[in-house]
């Protein structure tokens, strides 16, 4: 048996003989999102996680505000920010272990350094850069993808690969709500599926695609319930709430890894700021809908239930705050030396085998910043 | 699209931006079969604001937010056009408009032809494309080379705001489907142009030249068409002082090809120089060297020259001004032209 | 309002108030295919339905028997066989006003024979020529579709303009279980709930994508499931038993047509013939399984269900095929004729304004003929 | 792949699709890394059964059968490509490559750039190219310009048995993506070949004069590739009783394109024409004639010359031999060479 074939994979049979097929009902996600804060089932939660969880997602929001900041000041040549989803951002670059890949869209670029990745680096490309930044498999997360849902199938592929190399090794891949409609969501989503490949899509459905709403994207029950349509569990989630994104994606991990397949899950959750810099959010939508989802803070959510425990106090958020605070006075230090550029590497990696062309190419250049440098030299 | 007669309107400052808006809104207005839609163009206007206020004026149903999926938009606006509307499409960036490349190639382009005309694909794709304006990555490509080589597509390309607005209203009331290509880097760009009385430019398949010149020993012929057009007349304007005279013909259509006013310049200044942002190699400039000297290869003291993008991915912001022909490059390429043999061999004119 | 705005369209809101969402439940498929033949409730069905559809069912057979024939003939350049699918074709077929489109996929020649097409016109294009061979708005049928599930995107900017312009259109859709796979698929079932467009997307799930067999294509519970995750029914049906198939379509076009949105139905058949003549299915498909499901043949469960209520009898069957006969016969003698092609048509359609370059290579064509007829006439 | 000494294998006659197949085989073997996936290429072994036997040899997770959904098969190549394998993807036919060209454009091409060489993309595409089979629409395209004009790939058309086996190789073995373009009809040609020791070829971005010619005053270069070249080969011969004398050049791969050679030959003839399937307008001809005369303008008696399929959608069976460039369009174009002028003027040689 290969790893391709399916147990009890479905195959149409003439009647009488319907061939039983895949229970659709444990597919289903429930009607409400899962939710773990404020509830009974918060004092299972460990404290450590807890703990782990709150310092990054304080963290977290402070690289926020650092980044915006960094786009006024020309450092950034845009930022697209992810206040108010930091909870699936850091559970997100919590969740996997070292070994384990994680597939992040443009605007992920928290859960990237929550994974360990220099923040400098994970912002290379917002910087203005054309490269990754950093060397993926240094961290084991894939270069942050633009085109949307494209990372999808990458995922799938990677995590694919390595079960039939035997190796131990769980795909998290991360998406929006307006990326669930191209048609590469599907196409990864369905191979997965037949491939039982061990991934786990995340959906942070923050209201918006830019500035088209949630109702304009889908007519669906929910964005998770896509998930019965390939065969694979949709779980949907409080996207606000750290500990139970953290729960559910790895509870998804888990089954990934023990040869259980795929599994969407669809995290509800808001999109704060604006979707860039370079954009006005008053255009489409009411300040009241942003308030009442600040009343939702994922922060205010964790330090609320942490407070009830007792595992946070004032001395807690403090530290926090300062750890938040180092972090950014180093970004912003860091991110406002300028980058030493080489115009000459704009030919370096284009091939393996560089062709003759841009041999070529690369003379005329080098000539041409030499005759510059030449110039520049005489002004002197 | 007249000029009404007698309406001294008066010409203000508007950028290319605004021209293009007010052409869909005009057009929108003039035939209610004409229908806009793309990702964040209603209620946005658009991220660069170009179909801002149609969503408001015409309704949503005439202005759609559609989910996002470019596949999808055009391939429904293929079915809208089957049902006799005139389907408007804005892709977000040049390089968005990729997954709907299979819908375009096998779809749009070859539905008349398939029905023996029955079924005409009136269809218009707005890609604001190409670079200089400090995009991230996919957010800058020059994608003219996959629109030009599929036949049953016109592809059109404005560098004037005049020509913003002329060229979208024939876009759209073109039966042919018209790949429409709007250089970001001009859409802040300015010129005194009349919103209510907008000039008349020539149609679709019609090169203009935008500087004459070309005249006596030291002449040469620019050829060019959208962003690369300013940069050709500025060339020119600096070629003066080293006693050039470049005459700049701005193509305004890859497809159809103006091959007489592009061949009638070349012959009569013997050399020619090819500009575009797109990359080089197996891009538009190849096509048009090779025709340009297919027919007028007597008349040419020097082979046609490309100034164009190198073969690479567009590069980052802080490394665009590299990569993109600037006015430096475009002399380099007319120094090149051959003129020493010129002089030793004394032939032309 | 516009005819955008979906009734109850969800918009993510914090908790408590989440916001109710569409009932999945109602979305979902029957675990079983829905069956009416041999059913109690078959004998609801109007006697003059069954004689259509059973008159068209035989003629249909015969229909795929002749082309195949005339691919042996060289008189077709291909041919993919509805054998054994005939219920589905027939009754998609007959479902539609007048008013009313059909997008067929390339596999779908009879249902728009049925609808009225002309066979000749119908097969133009598999007999080698690059154009539909009807106008599509003479029996409102989209041209014959090769890139697979791209008619479906049409099929719903079709439908949806015709509601923005107050016409009561219905579009119904054509898509193989292979189909399902590709992007396109997704993005037209998407934008049609989104939209609310009136269309209706049958996919005939005939077990293989040539080679392929679903087992490979999905690890869905059945491919119906996938509605629940655009937010329309999804509907599975016994692709067999026409009067099901078309019970089903009906309702789902009388649903799109009253407003109601878009349905998915997945008609379970089996494809009996190879993929087409070129194909050799030996090499990936037991002649045990064809056999099982020639037992459930299409034609035999109607003829045996229509003479339960003695509403066909030898005489019946007997003029239904000669009915067939007349047909093939017909096409036969038409398809043995040579088509008459003018090499010039080739430059006559591309364009609604002919570019001066294809004027030129016109002007090259001709010139070539020209002189071609001058040596022939030379020649004799 | 290198030849092993003292075996003295007979070769026979094999088919240029039984080559590809014994390339896939023989890559596969030699490196686990390798991948086969596609439509049908497992139990089917391919439509055009190039991938036969390969799913029984190496079992179903080297050679897979894929979800018909050509993104998805280009995008989990990408995924297995930057987990270290090297991914050989089937597209069944051209036109069907259509809906993988987003991750083509915007992934495959550009990974190894964007992540500074860190993740190189070994990806071989194995595309079935081209008309003269008799396909209905949407199965006869040949869109090599746009893989051509997509920086970061590598583009290769074999025309001949040994070059289907020894280029395929080279594909694989390549770290850089290779858009590998099948001449669909000559799948069923043959030559003298042995698998056992095939011969060696030149690597990717070679090209080779296959027909020697070109010396004297009625010397002309054809310059062409993938199917058109067993045309110009026949074209030469035909052309002796006309008293040319036609070199040609089989340019093997379009990206990397051998200048040298092809200019080599050109200077020495003074004459070309160019010479290919895909449509002429924005195709790859237009590169290839403007670049040759950049380089060789002073040598050049005439304009390089297109011959090239027409600039419509690929016709129907029953009329595509009017669209594709044969035997007497060649000669048409040879004759276009103004050679009276130089026999008036005497110049050449
Ligand atoms: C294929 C593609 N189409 C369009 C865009 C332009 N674009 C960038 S972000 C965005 C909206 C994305 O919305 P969503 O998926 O919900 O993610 P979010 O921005 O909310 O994180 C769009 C349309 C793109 N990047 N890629
Ligand atoms: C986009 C695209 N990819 C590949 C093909 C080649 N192809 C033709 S038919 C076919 C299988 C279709 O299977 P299915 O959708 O189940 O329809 P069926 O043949 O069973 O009617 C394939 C892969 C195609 N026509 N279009
Ligand atoms: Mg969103
Ligand atoms: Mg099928």
């Amino acid at each position: 048996m290969t790893v391709l074939e399916q147990p009890g994979a479905y195959r149409p049979t003439p009647p009488p003989g319907w061939q039983p097929r895949v229970d659709a009902a444990p597919l289903l996600p429930d009607a409400e999102p899962y939710r773990l804060l404020g509830t009974a089932a918060a004092a299972g939660i460990s404290p450590d996680l807890l703990t782990r969880l709150h310092r990054e997602l304080v963290r977290g929001r402070r690289y926020n505000t650092q980044a915006t900041a960094l786009t006024r000041q020309g450092r950034l040549a845009v930022y697209p920010s992810s206040t108010g989803q930091e909870a699936c951002q850091v559970a997100a670059g919590l969740v996997l272990e070292d070994r384990d890949w994680l597939f992040p869209s443009y605007r992920d670029t928290l859960a990237a350094v929550v994974r360990g990745l220099d923040p400098v680096d994970a912002l290379t490309l917002l910087r203005g850069d054309w490269h990754s930044g950093y060397d993926p498999h240094a961290h084991r997360v894939a270069p942050l993808c633009t085109p949307l849902a494209t990372q999808l199938p990458h995922a799938v592929g990677l995590a694919h690969a390595a079960r039939l190399k035997g190796d131990d090794v769980v795909a998290l891949a991360l998406v929006g709500d307006g990326g669930t409609s191209e048609g590469d969501f599907h196409e990864a989503l369905n191979f997965a599926a037949v491939w039982h490949a061990p991934v786990v899509f995340l959906v942070q459905n923050n209201g918006f695609a830019i500035s088209v709403p949630l109702a304009k994207q889908t007519a669906a029950p929910s964005l998770a319930h896509k998930a019965v349509g390939y065969g694979m569990p949709g779980r949907l989630v409080d996207g606000n709430d750290a500990a139970a994104v953290h729960e559910v994606l790895a509870e998804a991990v888990r089954r990934a890894r023990g040869g259980g397949g795929p599994t969407l899950v669809e995290a509800v959750t808001y999109r704060i700021e604006a979707h860039t810099n370079a954009d006005d959010a008053t255009r489409y939508r009411p300040d009241s809908e942003v308030e009442a989802w600040r009343a939702h803070d994922p922060i205010a959510l964790l330090e609320e239930a942490m407070r009830d425990r007792h595992l946070l106090d004032d001395e807690g958020v403090r530290a926090a705050r300062e750890s938040a605070e180092r972090l950014a006075a180093d970004l912003r230090t860091r991110m406002n030396q300028d980058p030493v550029l080489d115009p000459m590497a704009l030919f370096e990696h284009v091939y393996a085998d560089r062709t003759s062309q841009l041999r070529e190419q690369a003379a005329q250049l080098r000539a041409e910043l030499d005759a510059e440098a030449a110039d520049a030299g005489k002004g002197e | 699209m007249t000029t009404a007669v007698g309406v001294d309107t008066a010409r203000k400052p508007a950028t290319m931006a605004q021209a293009l808006g007010r052409a869909l809104r005009d057009a929108m207005a003039a035939d209610p079969s004409v229908h806009v839609l793309g990702e964040d163009v209603g209620t946005l206007g658009g991220v660069f604001r170009i179909t801002d206020g149609l969503a408001e004026e015409f309704g949503e149903n005439r202005c759609t937010d559609t989910p996002l999926a470019e596949a999808g938009i055009l391939g429904t606006a293929v079915g809208m056009a089957m049902y006799g509307l005139r389907p408007v499409v804005e892709m977000q960036f040049d390089a968005f408009a990729y997954p709907s490349f299979e819908q375009l190639i096998s779809h749009v382009s070859r539905m008349r032809n398939r029905t023996r005309g029955a079924m005409p694909m009136p269809i218009t794709v707005r890609v604001p494309y190409g670079g200089g304006i400090g995009g991230v990555e996919h957010h800058s490509d020059s994608s003219e080379i996959y629109y030009m080589a599929t036949p049953g597509l016109h592809v059109v390309a404005p560098a004037t705001v005049a020509d913003a607005y002329g060229l979208l209203r024939a876009a759209i009331a073109s039966d042919d489907p018209v790949i429409f290509l709007e250089p970001k880097r001009l859409y802040w760009s300015k010129a005194d142009w009349s919103a209510d009385a907008p000039e008349q430019v020539p149609p679709i398949g019609r090169a203009v030249v935008r500087r004459p010149g070309g005249g006596g020993r030291r002449g040469a012929t620019l050829i060019s068409y959208g962003p690369s057009v300013p940069v050709c007349l500025e060339a020119a304007e600096a070629a003066r002082a080293e006693g050039w005279d470049l005459e700049v013909v701005d193509l305004r259509s890859l497809v159809p090809f103006d091959d007489e006013t592009v061949c009638a310049s070349v012959r009569r200044t013997g050399r020619a120089v090819v500009v575009h942002e797109s990359t080089g190699f197996g891009g538009p400039g190849g096509e048009i060297a090779a025709r340009v000297t297919e027919r007028c290869f007597h008349h040419l003291e020097a082979p046609v020259l490309r100034v164009a993008g190198f073969d690479i991915p567009y590069p980052p912001p802080m490394l665009e001004r590299h990569h993109l022909p600037g006015v430096d490059r475009v002399l380099d390429a007319v120094a090149r032209l051959q003129w020493e043999s010129e002089w030793t061999e004394g032939s032309a004119v």
